[in-house]
């Protein structure tokens, strides 16, 4: 058994992920970035919301919650603020972070409260079977964008620096070893990190827009992922194709959970 | 190297087969992985690295 | 009132077959209900499709006595088998059925074997299922499943889907 | 008559709508009504309307209230998550009057529940999900065919009523596929939106009541210039705190429907003539429950079948009368009992009133069906 | 007690709230309710808890059954449109079993309504409002001194049956100043957090229900690793699909609260010794009857009063017996007749039940209910 | 009479803001850009939220609407795609535009779709009495952060433009004249403009944290508030202190409704 | 049982006026109650302000019988007079009220000039209002509505307001 | 210059009487603007500007 497999509800697999989902490389650089940080089992808490990514949450051993489509962000800041002594560790969806869930994800960054937060990004609806996300790109089709979507996608990484976010960074299941110290260093950064992660769907979408196999798809991202310090050397052109990983952007901004704590001491509550 | 194939895990995605530089892998009639020159392996783990289900496995031999 | 089950793991176009079966049936002029019932999984898992044909509007929507099951797969035949009767017939793909049960009356066919070995892919086993099931059931006429196929599937396909539906029909007497 | 074909019942109410005038759609995708959505998607721009996929539920009913003042006829499909996120809004449409049709194909609750297994138990939910009193017209059809039908009549109740209108379809109905023929154009009556009598000139005020108690609010655009709003207003629209004006508003909401509420009671009877026992049913288990009533019939017990296609308003006197007709009513239903508090009172002890819930997440068999008119009938025989 | 003093019927709720245990507030404000969350953002600090305002109602409740999770006693506080935006996480809380506590300060709707007027027209979504089957407690105080003594009771409720309670304070009695003596810490009784009663490794389950039928499913960050979802699940606390599995898990939920439904009716009865005509009231609308009611009697009137406090479960019980006891029974209420449905369906025909609703954003005069109380007086006599 | 108010229901004035609020202000600055370009009263369409700032859209002599908190976007979304040849202005505030509507407001960003969004920003609930809002600055008093707030306020521009907004202008209501230009060149956009509005809210802000007279906090402005150009001199300590006034972006991207219509055209829909 | 309603415009202070008399009454082992009302407006408009206060517990909670009316606006005076009867005493700002009316018993006193005149700001008309009412109405002893009154407001401005009560209680006979 | 106040509208919030450079106005003892010097007023319109209320308006003189 691999270290990070103590971090599996090995009784609940294999999952139910289609052949090729890119979902179960995202969850594996997951547990292998707490494997890496010794992080406390018992102390360690997992979030998700609804969808394919979110369903996680059962595959791995700590307190984990599943809650409602959109929402895991505000029971994960409960969590958080009720025991800040816990690494909350939010999985989520293109569709379950960006659309529904797209204010709650603003607000969470905008308070750069200690959470990390992995967007499994297949670019689709996985669950209910191929709607288009805020996140397809312009010109894929899904079930509800028959002719092709033509309104742009978020570049979710940049939505969360301005809302806040003070860790941010890309990685894909094709370059799923680099994504493990991405996974890890968010969740050492003390307040809002941020990990987009590109995955592949290949039943709701690689299938609708002829990507072929899961393979392929990940191929793809090999090619359109490069890092930062390359993309960074591009012309503004040859971006265009392009999308940088690695780690985006880092700040420092006081931890919302801390400052809480101060106010309480302030309030003479710390001696309650 | 000693490569273990969990078949009940395995999905048949292709995904380690495709990614091997040594063409040590394929699928079988039932569609799961198999090892079809185990000889060749070269212990890069791309193969474990992105399966998707857990279902493949590389260890150095061990010794002893 | 022919009441058939079709069931199999999700991505084997099982209800796809059942949707067909039931427009053939209306093709003939009879009524013809078709429902499903899936898993969580998007793929894999277990999945069933049921197709009710009557010359009368048919009410309750589901199989009560299975005349026909077809299992494509151990776990579906494990799952949806609990209401076969003596008379039911089970039809079965006998290389992923390894313990075909619930009735006297299994017929076993190698469905996705026929549909790699004779078409190149396992993509027409659901096909090759259909043409049998019409062959046991006699729920509608050959010519009507094919029409009911060809209107169904891509255009480029036909002529595969039509060699599947015969090695269907005739692979058991 | 078009010719028959196989169809799916959320493809038929999708359909039904497009035929009766819907040109708007917006809407988040949910098991099991995404069929819907994808419907539109790909239909309504092929008649000039607008399919718009929104970030959420709220903003999938905001958007189409927007069309909807905005002159289109517009609907929105969900499921038990996304309808309880479209309370609020739906209280709104109430309130300021703008028609709006809100497809609820329900699935197992409560929470994600069971997003692929039927349920029936949003229907107290349709009535009482929103905040503050507001009336509610909801129907639920029990074939493919009628889905197609009552979307036509969910769009007609809402446009002539200027109402929101719930369709409550099943996931047993939502997602079977039956044989279909549907209607032809001309066949289809269409109630149009309704439009100023008057002119500003003349005084027009968006919301006075007309005879029928329904004001006209103008389509935005076509130079009335009216204000909408979700605070008690009076007939101008503009907000009133006034007791009158709000005790008037209020009863008037309820009043343009309650009004006419035996005209929109729509419902079916059989084997009804001589029935000692009556079962009460609507949606996918009508159609289980007719197949058991058959049987029993053949075998000899004296029972029929109310089956209901309008939900809310309720059926009060058609449920008043039948306690009334028979002994014993049977009200088998796929939740824990909702339906059979409303039958229960308004039966007023008249006849025994027996709830038969179904929550495990699976259709009723006909034979559970029958087995409980058996027991009834024995029960009231004493 | 401590000392006499002048209180809001808001504040007294978030006071007994903390003195209950609370130490979470998640919300966001709303009139006439946003008095509980600015109590609660200068005194949580105090005892060390958290106050945290969200982006919505949505987050509002989501927080706080994090929070909850995660081992606080959790409360939010809202308004009618606030809470119809809760109903999707408050049918989470039921199937998930996270105790909470949900403050409704009514005002009067649908939507914006009259933000500043009193109401008591969300009855019945306290009940219905989310999607799916469910059980629900909701309690309403009549006084400002009751505010707080409801708020120990729903913090108590939530935490021993695992459910979301709701509080129907009416803005009367929410913005109502009085004379209230409280009770000191000492004279409360708190409901302490249920703990797992097995370890791990003796095959600790979630949610196996303990003899009262409630789970014990351990705080976050204990040590169990357990998991927590909206989707129906088994013992274990995952997911299952299972038809048996589903039907046991959602008639516990609402067994382990019906069960025990006498011990949860709090009522109080006046005059009713020899009473023909009873009201039954709850909320401010309560005080309003009581005064009519004596005054009622005074002029001679055999009239008594039965005063809710839990509103839901319905106290089918009291109700059946009450109207064997009466000719008939007045149900006044600011809405257009809600809970006056529950009354009617459980007196049976037994005895006349007659609403008074009143939706005029007015609270009610003692001379309206004591004229209605003449008027049903002089029918039953007939 | 002033042109611009014709613009106005002058039966329903005076309005009910509180004496000094800058609601007023930048209502008027509407009512002159709307003169300036001479729109079709009768094509105008006004939606608002919830909030004092959401009360204009009674005021206003246009087709009006005063939806739900935080939901005029959805509305307005609905308006224009239904009818895209009306000109239609949403007019919000900052807790109904930043908190509870968020998620609309950068999903109609992201889609770009031609509406005007006008945010009257007074750092506050006023309607409510005073409650901390998105915007409320760090330390600030309100009656749910009595001990000041500590989590950052949103830069609205900056989440307007990340969201995709191809017009961003912010214009205060001390500078009353500017304003009437920003929000017309807003207007003209066709895409979705945002214009954030500075406004003085002396009841329910402006008291509490003991910022003087309305006439106070409008000096304020003018002297934190200045032009981009010379934002853009000030080293970054500086800009600390100072906000930029003036149009902050402008990008070019197509509208929405506009490649709707296009959709409706390859379906065979415009001749239906 | 004494029932006094208290109203003017949002920012005139009556709310808080109502609070320390409802205050004063309990210091005295009284019951008493306190509600009120207002518009849409956040400043301006009209509000009141009802305060209730009698030996036993008091159910119905808002004022049947207005014994003590007192307006600080016209507008006021005309919203919330309704239920004025005979023995009401009106009592009004007279610079504010032009046209007191509802009863025969007005009482009026330039309260919010009085606050100008001696005060220097009509920040203490509410006091200078609340001295009057409880001689007016003897409610409550002048000694109670004086530490009820320095128990809520801050302590820097005790002074003027005890002046300001003073004022009012003294502006009549 | 002509000063027109439309004292139902005003407020007296002040704002026109702080902003005005010539000291033109100021607010009366019922805290409505009134005009203390026209004389003084150089037409700038800073009071008609910022007005909340519609209140104050300033008209260059009208010939004939
Ligand atoms: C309130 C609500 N709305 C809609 C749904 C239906 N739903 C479930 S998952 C999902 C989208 C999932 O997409 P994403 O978050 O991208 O996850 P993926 O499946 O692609 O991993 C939707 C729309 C729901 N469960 N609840
Ligand atoms: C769903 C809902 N939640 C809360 C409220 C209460 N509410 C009304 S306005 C408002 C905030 C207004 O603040 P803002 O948008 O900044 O407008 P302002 O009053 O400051 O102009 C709130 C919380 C409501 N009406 N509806
Ligand atoms: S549908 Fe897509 S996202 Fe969902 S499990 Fe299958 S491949 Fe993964
Ligand atoms: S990658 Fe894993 S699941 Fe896919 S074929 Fe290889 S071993 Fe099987
Ligand atoms: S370790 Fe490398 S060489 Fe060996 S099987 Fe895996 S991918 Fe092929
Ligand atoms: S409370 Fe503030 S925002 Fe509201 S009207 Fe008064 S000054 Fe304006
Ligand atoms: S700015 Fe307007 S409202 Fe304020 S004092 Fe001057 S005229 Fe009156
Ligand atoms: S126009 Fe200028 S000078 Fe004249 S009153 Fe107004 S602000 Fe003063
Ligand atoms: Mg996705
Ligand atoms: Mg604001």
């Amino acid at each position: 058994m691999r270290d990070y497999e103590t971090f599996f509800r090995t009784n609940r697999l294999p999952h139910i992920w289609c052949p090729g989902c890119g979902h179960g490389i995202a969850m594996k650089a997951i547990a292998k970035a707490i494997a890496k940080l010794d992080l406390d089992q018992d102390k360690t808490v997992i979030v998700s919301g609804i969808g394919c990514s979110s369903r996680a949450s059962g595959y791995m051993d700590f307190d984990t919650l599943h809650t409602a489509h959109g929402r895991a962000l505000p029971f994960a800041t409960g969590i958080k603020l009720a025991n800040p002594e816990l690494n909350v560790i939010v999985i989520t969806g293109d569709g379950d972070c960006m659309a529904i869930g797209g204010n709650h994800f603003i607000h969470a960054a905008r308070r750069n409260i200690d959470l990390t937060v992995i967007l499994f990004n297949n670019n689709i609806y996985g669950m209910t079977g191929g709607q288009a996300s805020p996140l397809t790109p312009v010109e894929k089709k899904a079930t509800t964008a028959p002719y092709g979507t033509f309104d742009r996608p978020f570049n979710p990484c940049e939505v969360a620096k301005t809302a806040g976010a003070t860790y941010i960074a890309r990685g894909t299941a094709f370059h799923a070893a680099p994504l493990v110290d991405l996974i890890a260093q968010g969740i050492q950064n003390k307040g809002f990190s941020f990990i987009e992660t590109l995955v592949q769907c290949p039943t709701s979408y690689g299938r609708r827009n002829k990507m072929g196999s899961a393979a392929a798809m990940l191929k793809d991202m090999s090619e359109t992922v490069i890092p930062l310090a390359a993309y960074n050397r591009l012309s503004t052109e040859e971006r265009n194709e392009k999308l940088p990983s690695g780690v985006l952007h880092t700040d420092v901004f006081p931890e919302y959970a801390a400052e809480y704590a101060k106010i309480i001491k302030q309030a003479g509550g710390d001696k309650a | 190297m000693i490569i273990k194939v969990n078949a009940r895990f395995c999905k048949g995605c292709n995904i380690c087969v495709a990614f091997c530089p040594k063409q040590v892998l394929a699928l079988d009639s039932m569609g799961k992985v198999c090892v079809v020159d185990e000889s060749a392996c070269i212990g890069c783990g791309q193969c474990e690295l992105r399966c998707p289900d857990f279902a493949i496995r590389i260890n150095k031999e061990e010794k002893a | 009132m022919k009441e058939i089950r079709l069931s199999g793991s999700g991505g084997q176009g099982l209800i796809t077959a059942g949707i067909i079966l039931a427009e053939a049936a209306i093709m003939e002029g009879k009524q013809a209900v078709q429902s499903q019932s899936y898993g969580p999984e998007a793929r894999g898992g277990s999945s069933k499709a049921e197709v009710l044909i009557d010359d009368h509007f048919i009410y309750h929507p589901k199989v009560v006595n299975p005349q026909i099951f077809l299992a494509m797969t151990q776990q579906a035949m494990d799952k949806y088998s609990h209401d076969l009767t003596p008379d039911s017939i089970v039809i079965v793909d006998e290389d992923l059925v390894q313990n075909p049960h619930g009735s006297e009356h299994i017929v076993k066919v190698p469905i996705t074997n026929l549909s790699v070995e004779h078409l190149g892919r396992d993509l027409f086993a659901n096909i090759i299922a259909l043409g049998l099931l019409v062959k046991v059931t006699g729920a509608v006429s050959f010519e009507t499943i094919q029409k009911a196929v060809a209107k169904r599937v891509p255009p480029a396909t036909v002529p595969k889907n039509m060699e599947a539906l015969r090695i269907g029909y005739e692979s058991i007497q | 008559m078009s010719e028959a074909r196989l169809m799916q019942g959320n493809e038929a109410c999708a359909e039904g709508a497009v035929a009766a005038g819907v040109r708007f759609f917006g809407g988040y995708p949910i098991t099991p009504s995404t069929e819907i959505a994808e419907y539109m998607a790909v239909n309504l721009p092929k008649v000039g309307g607008n399919f718009i996929q929104m970030e959420d539920e709220i903003a999938g009913i905001g958007v189409i209230l927007g069309a909807s003042l905005a002159g289109k006829k517009a609907l929105t499909a969900t499921s038990g998550p996304g309808f309880s996120l479209k309370q609020e809004l739906i209280g709104y449409a109430a309130i300021a009057e703008i028609p709006a049709v809100i497809v609820n194909v329900q699935r197992m609750g409560p929470s994600t529940g069971q997003p692929t297994s039927p349920a029936q138990a949003d229907i107290m939910q349709a009535r009482w999900g929103t905040h503050g009193d507001h009336p509610m017209i909801a129907l639920s059809p029990w074939t493919v065919r009628e889905s197609f039908d009552v979307a036509v009549k969910a769009v007609n109740y809402s446009e002539r009523f200027r109402t929101p209108v719930i369709i409550l379809l099943d996931e047993v109905v939502g997602h079977l596929r039956e044989r279909v023929e549907l209607p032809s154009a001309h066949e289809i009556e269409i109630y149009p939106r309704r439009m100023p009598n008057t002119t500003k000139a003349q005084g027009y005020k968006a919301y006075t009541p007309m005879e029928d108690l329904v004001p006209n609010p103008a389509n935005f655009g076509t130079g009335y210039r009216i204000h909408c709003t979700g605070l008690v207003h009076d007939e101008t629209g503009f907000p009133s705190g006034s007791p009158k004006v709000t005790e008037q508003t209020i009863h008037r909401l309820h009043e343009k429907i309650m009004r006419v509420q035996d005209e929109i009671t729509h419902y079916d009877e059989f084997f009804m003539d001589d029935a000692e026992i009556a079962v009460v049913a609507f949606g996918g288990t009508a159609r289980t429950a007719y197949a058991a009533v058959e049987a029993a019939r053949h075998a000899g017990q004296k029972v029929g079948m109310v089956r209901m296609m309008t939900i809310w308003p309720f059926a009060e006197n058609v449920m008043r009368n039948l306690a009334k007709r028979v002994k014993g009513i049977l009200v088998p239903e796929m939740n824990y009992g909702q339906y059979v508090y409303e039958v229960e009172r308004a039966a007023a002890a008249q006849a025994r009133v027996v709830s038969l819930p179904k929550y495990d997440a699976e259709v009723f068999t006909p034979d559970e069906i029958k087995q409980a008119i058996e027991k009834l009938a024995a029960e009231v025989a004493k």
